[in-house]
C-alpha cells in the first residue's frame, strides 16, 4: 500500500488509500470484468479495468471459418444483441459480392434489430436499476423481454444466439402471425416503459443516485470515440441510422434521442439511462412503419449465393448497435474465408473511457457509472 | 408474564431461564414467517410466484433455508481475526435479542415490565454496533470493513432522530414505561398518539400533524437502523458484495439474518407502540378487548410494519452513503426537533 | 441468587479490565472494554439503579466504546501495533513510580478515614419505583448549574469537533 | 429553503407512487411457467417448429458427403466413410439415391455443439436434423458423445476388408486391362507396322 499525504490547511493529515479489487467476481461488473480500484475512504481516486477473462480470439478464428460459419461467432459477440451484430458483417459481405436483398428481407431485418434493441436497452436499464438497488423494474422489463425472445425463437429456431441474418437473406421466413405478436409487443414494452418511468426513473432517490454522476462531456466521449447512448447521453446527436442511413433506415420517421439539461448535467448517467428509455419509444415507432411498409410475400431465401466467395477487396461496415457503432473490417482474398476480419467492438471502446469518468466519486457511484455504460463482457474481450 | 413464571415455578433460576426463553420461542417462528413473506411478498410484488417446491406451495422453504444454513460448513477465513470473528454473531444477535425482554405483547404479557422499557430498547440498540464492527473488522475484508464503517455511521446517525421520537412521546406521556404509554392510548382510536393522543382537548387535533411526521420520521430510521432498503448500504450487494458479513456462512450468517429480522419486528413494535396503541384495540375498550386479543392486536399490527418494510425493499432503490447522511441529519434530525418542541408546547398546555 | 449474579458480574468485570490493561492487540482490549462496561451496568442493576445501568450501556458502550473502536480500526495496521513493555527510560520510571506510591498512600489513607459501608446493604430498603423520577428532579433543581454546565461544554466540544473536522475548499 | 421542502415532498409523493405500483402488481396475474409441469414442448406451442435443439442423424438416408462435418463452425462432427464394393448389390440411401459410401461412424459431440444449424442447412439428403429434445445431460463428457451408426465392430470390419479385398481385386483387375491393353495396342501396333 502506497502512502500519501494530502495537504489540508489545518496541517497535515496521513491519510492511507485502500487498493480494492472489484471483480472478476463481484456481483455487479456486468461479467467477468475485474477493476482494480484506489479508494480514499470511499472516494474512487483511480480506476484501473483489467480485461480478457473471457478473451476467444474472435479475429483469428475467423480467419480459418468460412463466411457462413463466422456468424454463429459474430453471435457471440454482444450476446444480448446477436441480431443487430451479425447485421454489419452481413452488409460487408453482401456489399462485397453485389447482393441486392430483397425488399422483404430489408424489412424483417430493421424490424428485428429494432426488436433485438428493445430488448438489450431493457436489459440496460433493468441491470442499471439493480445496480442501484431497485430489483422489482428488472424483472418486469425481464418479462416482457421475454415476449421478445419468444418471437425470435419462433422464427430463427433459437432464443439468444439466432444465426438468423444470413449473406443474402434470412435463415427462416417469420411466423406466421408475426405482425400481430410485433404490435403487441410494441404494446407492452409502452406499457412497462411508462411502469419503470414512474417506479424507477422518476423515483427520487433514484434520480438523487443518477444526476451529476459520472459526467462525460462531449469532447471526451468523442476523443475516446464512444458511440450509442454513451455518446448521445453526452449530447452529440450522432445516430449511424440517421448520419450514415444504411439498409432502408431512410424510410423511416424517427428522432435520434440526445441527453438533456431537463433533470440531471448533460452526459450524466441519467441521461445515458434516458437515452435509452426514449430509444425504446423510437424503435417502437420503426417498428410500427415498418410492419406497415412491409410487403407480404416473397421468398426470404431467394438471393443466396451458392458459394460465398467474396472478390478481393476490403470493406469496413458499420452499423448501429444497441450499444452503439459495431464495425467490422474485412479484408478477402477471394477464397471462401477472411483473410482477416477485424471488429469494433462498441464496448471495448466505451468501456475505455470508465477511468476518466469515474475518479472523485463515491464506490457505489463507481457501480452505478459501470451500469450507465452498459458493456457486454462477451464483446468487451472477444 | 415474569410474575406468571414466577408463580408458577418459584423464584430461582429455572424461572429466569424460562423468562428468558420466552423471547426466543417467539422470534423463531417469527423469523420463519417474516422470511417466508419476504420470499413470497418480493416474488407476488415481482409477477413470480416465488418458491414452490418445498411443501404446499413452497410454505416449508423458510425451515429448508434454515436447515440449509445449519449444516453448511462453517468457514472462518485464515487471515481472519478468529474469537473476534466468531463472537461478533452473537453480540449483534444479543442486541436483537435483549430489545424483546421489554417489548409487551398484551397488557398482562411482558417479559420485563421495567418503567424504563424504551430507553432499554435504546440503548441495547447499540450491541448491534459492535458486532457490525467487531465481524467487519475481524473478517479481515476490505468489503467487509467498508461495509462496517458504513453501518456504524448509519446506526450512529439514525439514532439522533429515533431519539427524538422517543423523547417526544415520553414527554407526552410523561414516562418511559411502554405499558403505561400502551394504557395512555386505550380506548377509541383517537387516543393513539398518531392522532394526538388522549390528552388535550380539541387543541390536540392542530398537533396531529407534527405526530404523523414524528410517525414517518421514525419509520424512516427505524429502516436505517435495521439496515434495510433503501438504507441497505452496510450489506448493499451490487457494491460491497454483502457488507459486513461478506465473509461469514452456516450458522454465524443465520445469526446475522435471524438478528436482521429480529430487529424488523422490534422496530415495528415500537411503532405501534409508540403511534398506534400497542396492544389495544382500534375499537375501543368494549370490542375485541383483553389480553388474549390483545396479543393478536399486538402482533397483528406489528407484522404490518415488517410487510411495509418488505414492501419498501421489493420497491426502492439504494440511497448513497452521503445522500444517507444528508437525509439523517438535515432532514429527519430538523424535522424531529421541530416536532419535538410542538409537542413538548402541547405536553406544556396540558 | 443476587449474590451469585453479584460475583459473576464481578468477575466479568475484573477479567475483561486485566485483558484491557494486559493484552497486546489494541483492538482485543478495546472489545474486552465491552464486558467490562457490561458488567458495571449489570452491577448497577443489581443496585437498582437502572436508569443508571441504561445509561452506562447506552453512553459507554453505544457512544464512546464505538468511537474508540472507529479510531483504532481506522489507524494504519492495528494488528501490529506493539504496545511496548519494560522500561522505557530511567527517569520517567522514576517519576512514575513517586507518583504510583504517592497515590497508593493516599488511597489507604483514604479508605481507613472515609466511613465506608463495610457490609451488604442488607437493611437498607432499595427503591422499588424508577429512579427517574427523583433524578430528573435533582438535576432540574439542585443540581441544575452542574447540568447547565457540562451541556455547555458538550456544546463547545461539539462546535470545536465540526470546525476541525470541515473541509476547506479553499 | 422552498427547494428544501420541495425535495422532501417530492421523494416521499414518488415513493409512494413506487409503493402504488409494487402493490398494484402483489394481486396481478403471476407470469412464472413452472417449468417441468408446465413445459410440454409440442402440445402448449412452446417449442416451434424450427426450434434448434439436439442433432439427430437418419443414418440410412446418409450418403456420407461429409458436408455437415465441414460445415460445422466448432467441428463437433466426425464422420468415416467406406466405398461400397459391387458385391453389396445393388444399394440404396432412404430417399432412393445411389449409396456410394458406407458411413462406419457418425458421431456428434454434444458438449461442443453450438446449435447453429448449418449442418442442417448443408445436407443435401435432409439426414441430418432438430428434435424437439433439449434437456440431456451426463455424468460425463463422453456420454454427450453419440455416435448414430448402429453397425457391430464385425460388420465395419467386414466392410473395410471388402473394400480392402475390392482394391486387391480391383488392382489385379486393372493391371490385367492394362496388360491386356497394352498388350492389345502392342499388338495393333504389330499390325500397323
Amino acid at each position: 500500500m502506497e502512502r500519501k499525504f494530502i495537504e489540508y490547511d489545518f496541517g497535515r493529515v496521513d491519510s492511507e488509500r485502500m487498493r480494492l479489487n472489484v471483480g472478476p467476481q463481484h456481483p455487479s461488473t456486468h461479467g467477468v470484468l475485474r477493476l482494480e480500484i484506489e479508494l480514499e475512504g470511499e472516494i474512487v481516486t483511480d480506476v484501473i479495468p483489467h480485461i480478457g477473462y473471457l478473451h476467444r480470439c474472435f479475429e483469428k478464428y475467423c480467419e480459418q471459418m468460412q463466411y457462413p460459419q463466422v456468424i454463429p461467432y459474430i453471435d457471440r459477440l454482444d450476446y444480448i444483441a446477436s441480431m443487430n451484430n451479425e447485421w454489419p458483417f452481413v452488409m460487408g459481405v453482401e456489399k462485397m459480392m453485389n447482393i441486392q436483398v430483397p425488399e422483404r428481407v430489408e424489412y424483417i431485418r430493421v424490424i428485428f434489430a429494432e426488436l433485438n434493441r428493445i430488448a438489450n436497452h431493457q436489459i440496460a436499464v433493468a441491470t442499471f436499476g439493480m445496480d442501484a438497488g431497485a430489483f422489482t423494474p428488472f424483472l418486469y422489463l425481464f418479462r416482457d423481454r421475454e415476449m421478445i425472445l419468444n418471437l425470435f425463437e419462433h422464427t430463427s429456431g433459437a432464443r439468444l444466439l439466432y444465426n438468423y441474418f444470413w449473406v443474402g437473406g434470412l435463415a427462416h421466413d417469420v411466423p406466421p402471425n408475426f405482425k400481430d405478436t410485433a404490435l403487441n409487443i410494441i404494446k407492452t414494452v409502452r406499457a412497462t416503459n411508462e411502469e419503470v418511468m414512474r417506479l424507477l426513473m422518476g423515483n427520487k432517490i433514484f434520480v438523487e443516485r443518477t444526476v451529476k454522476v459520472g459526467i462525460l462531456p462531449a469532447d471526451v466521449a468523442i476523443n475516446f470515440a464512444c458511440s450509442g447512448p454513451v455518446l448521445r447521453g453526452s449530447g452529440v446527436e450522432w445516430d449511424l441510422r440517421k448520419a450514415q442511413p444504411y439498409s432502408i433506415y431512410d424510410r423511416f420517421d424517427f428522432n435520434v434521442c440526445v441527453g438533456s439539461n431537463e433533470i440531471g448535467v448533460i452526459g450524466d448517467s441519467w441521461n445515458r439511462n434516458i437515452v435509452r428509455m426514449n430509444e425504446m419509444e423510437q424503435s417502437c415507432r420503426i417498428i410500427e412503419q415498418a410492419i406497415a411498409q412491409m410487403p407480404n410475400e416473397g421468398d426470404v431465401r431467394e438471393k443466396f449465393p451458392k458459394k460465398v466467395r467474396p472478390p478481393k477487396g476490403e470493406i469496413y461496415c458499420s452499423a448501429e448497435n444497441p450499444k452503439g457503432e459495431l464495425g467490422f473490417y474485412l479484408v478477402a482474398d477471394g477464397g471462401n474465408k477472411p483473410f482477416r476480419l477485424k471488429s469494433r467492438p462498441t464496448s471495448f471502446v466505451n468501456l475505455a473511457v470508465l477511468p476518466e469518468i469515474c475518479k472523485g466519486y463515491m464506490v457505489a457511484d463507481l457501480i452505478l457509472i459501470l451500469g450507465s455504460i452498459d458493456i457486454v463482457l462477451g464483446e468487451v474481450d472477444r | 408474564m415474569g410474575n406468571f413464571v414466577f408463580d408458577l415455578i418459584g423464584k430461582n433460576i429455572v424461572a429466569a431461564l424460562v423468562i428468558c426463553i420466552i423471547p426466543l420461542v417467539f422470534i423463531l417462528p417469527y423469523a420463519l414467517i417474516a422470511i417466508l413473506g419476504e420470499l413470497k411478498i418480493g416474488a407476488w410484488m415481482q409477477d413470480r410466484v416465488g418458491p414452490m417446491r418445498t411443501g404446499w406451495k413452497g410454505v416449508l422453504q423458510p425451515v429448508a433455508e434454515v436447515v440449509k444454513l445449519l449444516q453448511k460448513e462453517d468457514i472462518t477465513p485464515t487471515i481472519a481475526n478468529k474469537p473476534l470473528f466468531n463472537l461478533a454473531p452473537f453480540i449483534v444477535f444479543i442486541g436483537a435479542f435483549a430489545a424483546f425482554a421489554v417489548l409487551p405483547f398484551s397488557e398482562k404479557f411482558i417479559p420485563s415490565g421495567i418503567n424504563l422499557g424504551l430507553f432499554f430498547v435504546f440503548a441495547v440498540g447499540s450491541f448491534a454496533v459492535i458486532g457490525i464492527v467487531m465481524g467487519g473488522w475481524a473478517s479481515n475484508n476490505k468489503y467487509s470493513l467498508l461495509g462496517a464503517m458504513r453501518s456504524v455511521a448509519q446506526i450512529i446517525s439514525y439514532e439522533l432522530p429515533a431519539g427524538m421520537v422517543f423523547l417526544s412521546i415520553a414527554t407526552i406521556a410523561g414516562t418511559l414505561d411502554m405499558q403505561t404509554i400502551i394504557l395512555n392510548q386505550s380506548g377509541p382510536i383517537w387516543n393513539w398518539y398518531i392522532f394526538g393522543g388522549p390528552q388535550g382537548g380539541a387543541i390536540k387535533f392542530l398537533f396531529i400533524p407534527f405526530f404523523v411526521i414524528l410517525f414517518i420520521v421514525y419509520l424512516i430510521s427505524s429502516l436505517a437502523e435495521t439496515n434495510r432498503t433503501p438504507f441497505d448500504i452496510p450489506e448493499g450487494e451490487s457494491e460491497i458484495v454483502a457488507g459486513y458479513h461478506t465473509e461469514y456462512s452456516g450458522m454465524k450468517f443465520a445469526m446475522f439474518f435471524m438478528a436482521e429480522y429480529a430487529n424488523m419486528y422490534v422496530v415495528s413494535a415500537i411503532i405501534v407502540i409508540l403511534f398506534l396503541g400497542g396492544w389495544s384495540s382500534p375499537f375501543g375498550t368494549s370490542f375485541m378487548d383483553g389480553p388474549i386479543w390483545g396479543i393478536f392486536w399486538m402482533v397483528g399490527k406489528a407484522f404490518f410494519f415488517v410487510f411495509v418494510q418488505i414492501w419498501l425493499r421489493w420497491t426502492l432503490p439504494r440511497l448513497r452513503v452521503d445522500q444517507l447522511m444528508y437525509l439523517g441529519w438535515k432532514v429527519l434530525l430538523p424535522l424531529s426537533i421541530a416536532c419535538f418542541m410542538a409537542i413538548a408546547f402541547l405536553a406544556m398546555i396540558n | 441468587m443476587l449474590e451469585a449474579l453479584f460475583y459473576i458480574f464481578a468477575a466479568m468485570i475484573i477479567g475483561s479490565a486485566a485483558v484491557t490493561a494486559f493484552t497486546k492487540n489494541i483492538l482485543y482490549a478495546a472489545f474486552a472494554l465491552l464486558f467490562t462496561f457490561f458488567g458495571v451496568a449489570a452491577i448497577y442493576v443489581l443496585l437498582s439503579a437502572d436508569f443508571l445501568a441504561i445509561s452506562q450501556i447506552m453512553i459507554y458502550i453505544g457512544g464512546i466504546l464505538v468511537l474508540i473502536i472507529f479510531g483504532v480500526m481506522l489507524t494504519t495496521n492495528v494488528s501490529i501495533v506493539d504496545i511496548k513493555e519494560g522500561f522505557t527510560g530511567k527517569t520517567s520510571f522514576i517519576i512514575a513510580g513517586i507518583f504510583s506510591a504517592i497515590t497508593c498512600i493516599f488511597f489507604i489513607y483514604l479508605a481507613f478515614k472515609m466511613p465506608f459501608i463495610n457490609h451488604a446493604p442488607k437493611d437498607v430498603k432499595l427503591p422499588n419505583d424508577s429512579t427517574i423520577k427523583p433524578l430528573g428532579k435533582l438535576l432540574m433543581t439542585n443540581y441544575l448549574l452542574a447540568f447547565e454546565v457540562a451541556s455547555v461544554v458538550l456544546l463547545i466540544a461539539i462546535i470545536g469537533a465540526a470546525m476541525i473536522a470541515r473541509r476547506h475548499d479553499d | 429553503m422552498v427547494k428544501y421542502f420541495k425535495d422532501i415532498l417530492l421523494g416521499f409523493w414518488t415513493i409512494m407512487v413506487g409503493m402504488k405500483i409494487t402493490m398494484d402488481h402483489l394481486f396481478q396475474k403471476k407470469v412464472t411457467m413452472q417449468y417441468p409441469e408446465r413445459f410440454d414442448p409440442i402440445d402448449t406451442g412452446f417449442m416451434p417448429d424450427n426450434s434448434r435443439n439436439k442433432l439427430f442423424v437418419d443414418i440410412d438416408d446418409c450418403n456420407g458427403c461429409g458436408g455437415c462435418e465441414r460445415d460445422c463452425p466448432v467441428n463437433c462432427i466426425t464422420v468415416e466413410t467406406v466405398k461400397t464394393v459391387p458385391s453389396d448389390g445393388p444399394i440404396t440411401i432412404k430417399s432412393g439415391a445411389k449409396r456410394t459410401l458406407w458411413v462406419l461412424k457418425h458421431e456428434i459431440d454434444y458438449s461442443k455443439c453450438c446449435f447453429c444449424s448449418l449442418c442442417v442447412e448443408s445436407c443435401a439428403t435432409s439426414a441430418i436434423f432438430h428434435t424437439k429434445e433439449f434437456d440431456y445431460s451426463g455424468y460425463d463428457r463422453n456420454e454427450l458423445k453419440h455416435d448414430f451408426v448402429s453397425y457391430s465392430d464385425e460388420e465395419k470390419q467386414k466392410k473395410l476388408d471388402n473394400f480392402v479385398a475390392y482394391q486387391i481385386v480391383k488392382k489385379q483387375e486393372d493391371a490385367a486391362k492394362k496388360a491386356a491393353d497394352e498388350a492389345a495396342k502392342a499388338a495393333a501396333a504389330q499390325i500397323t507396322k
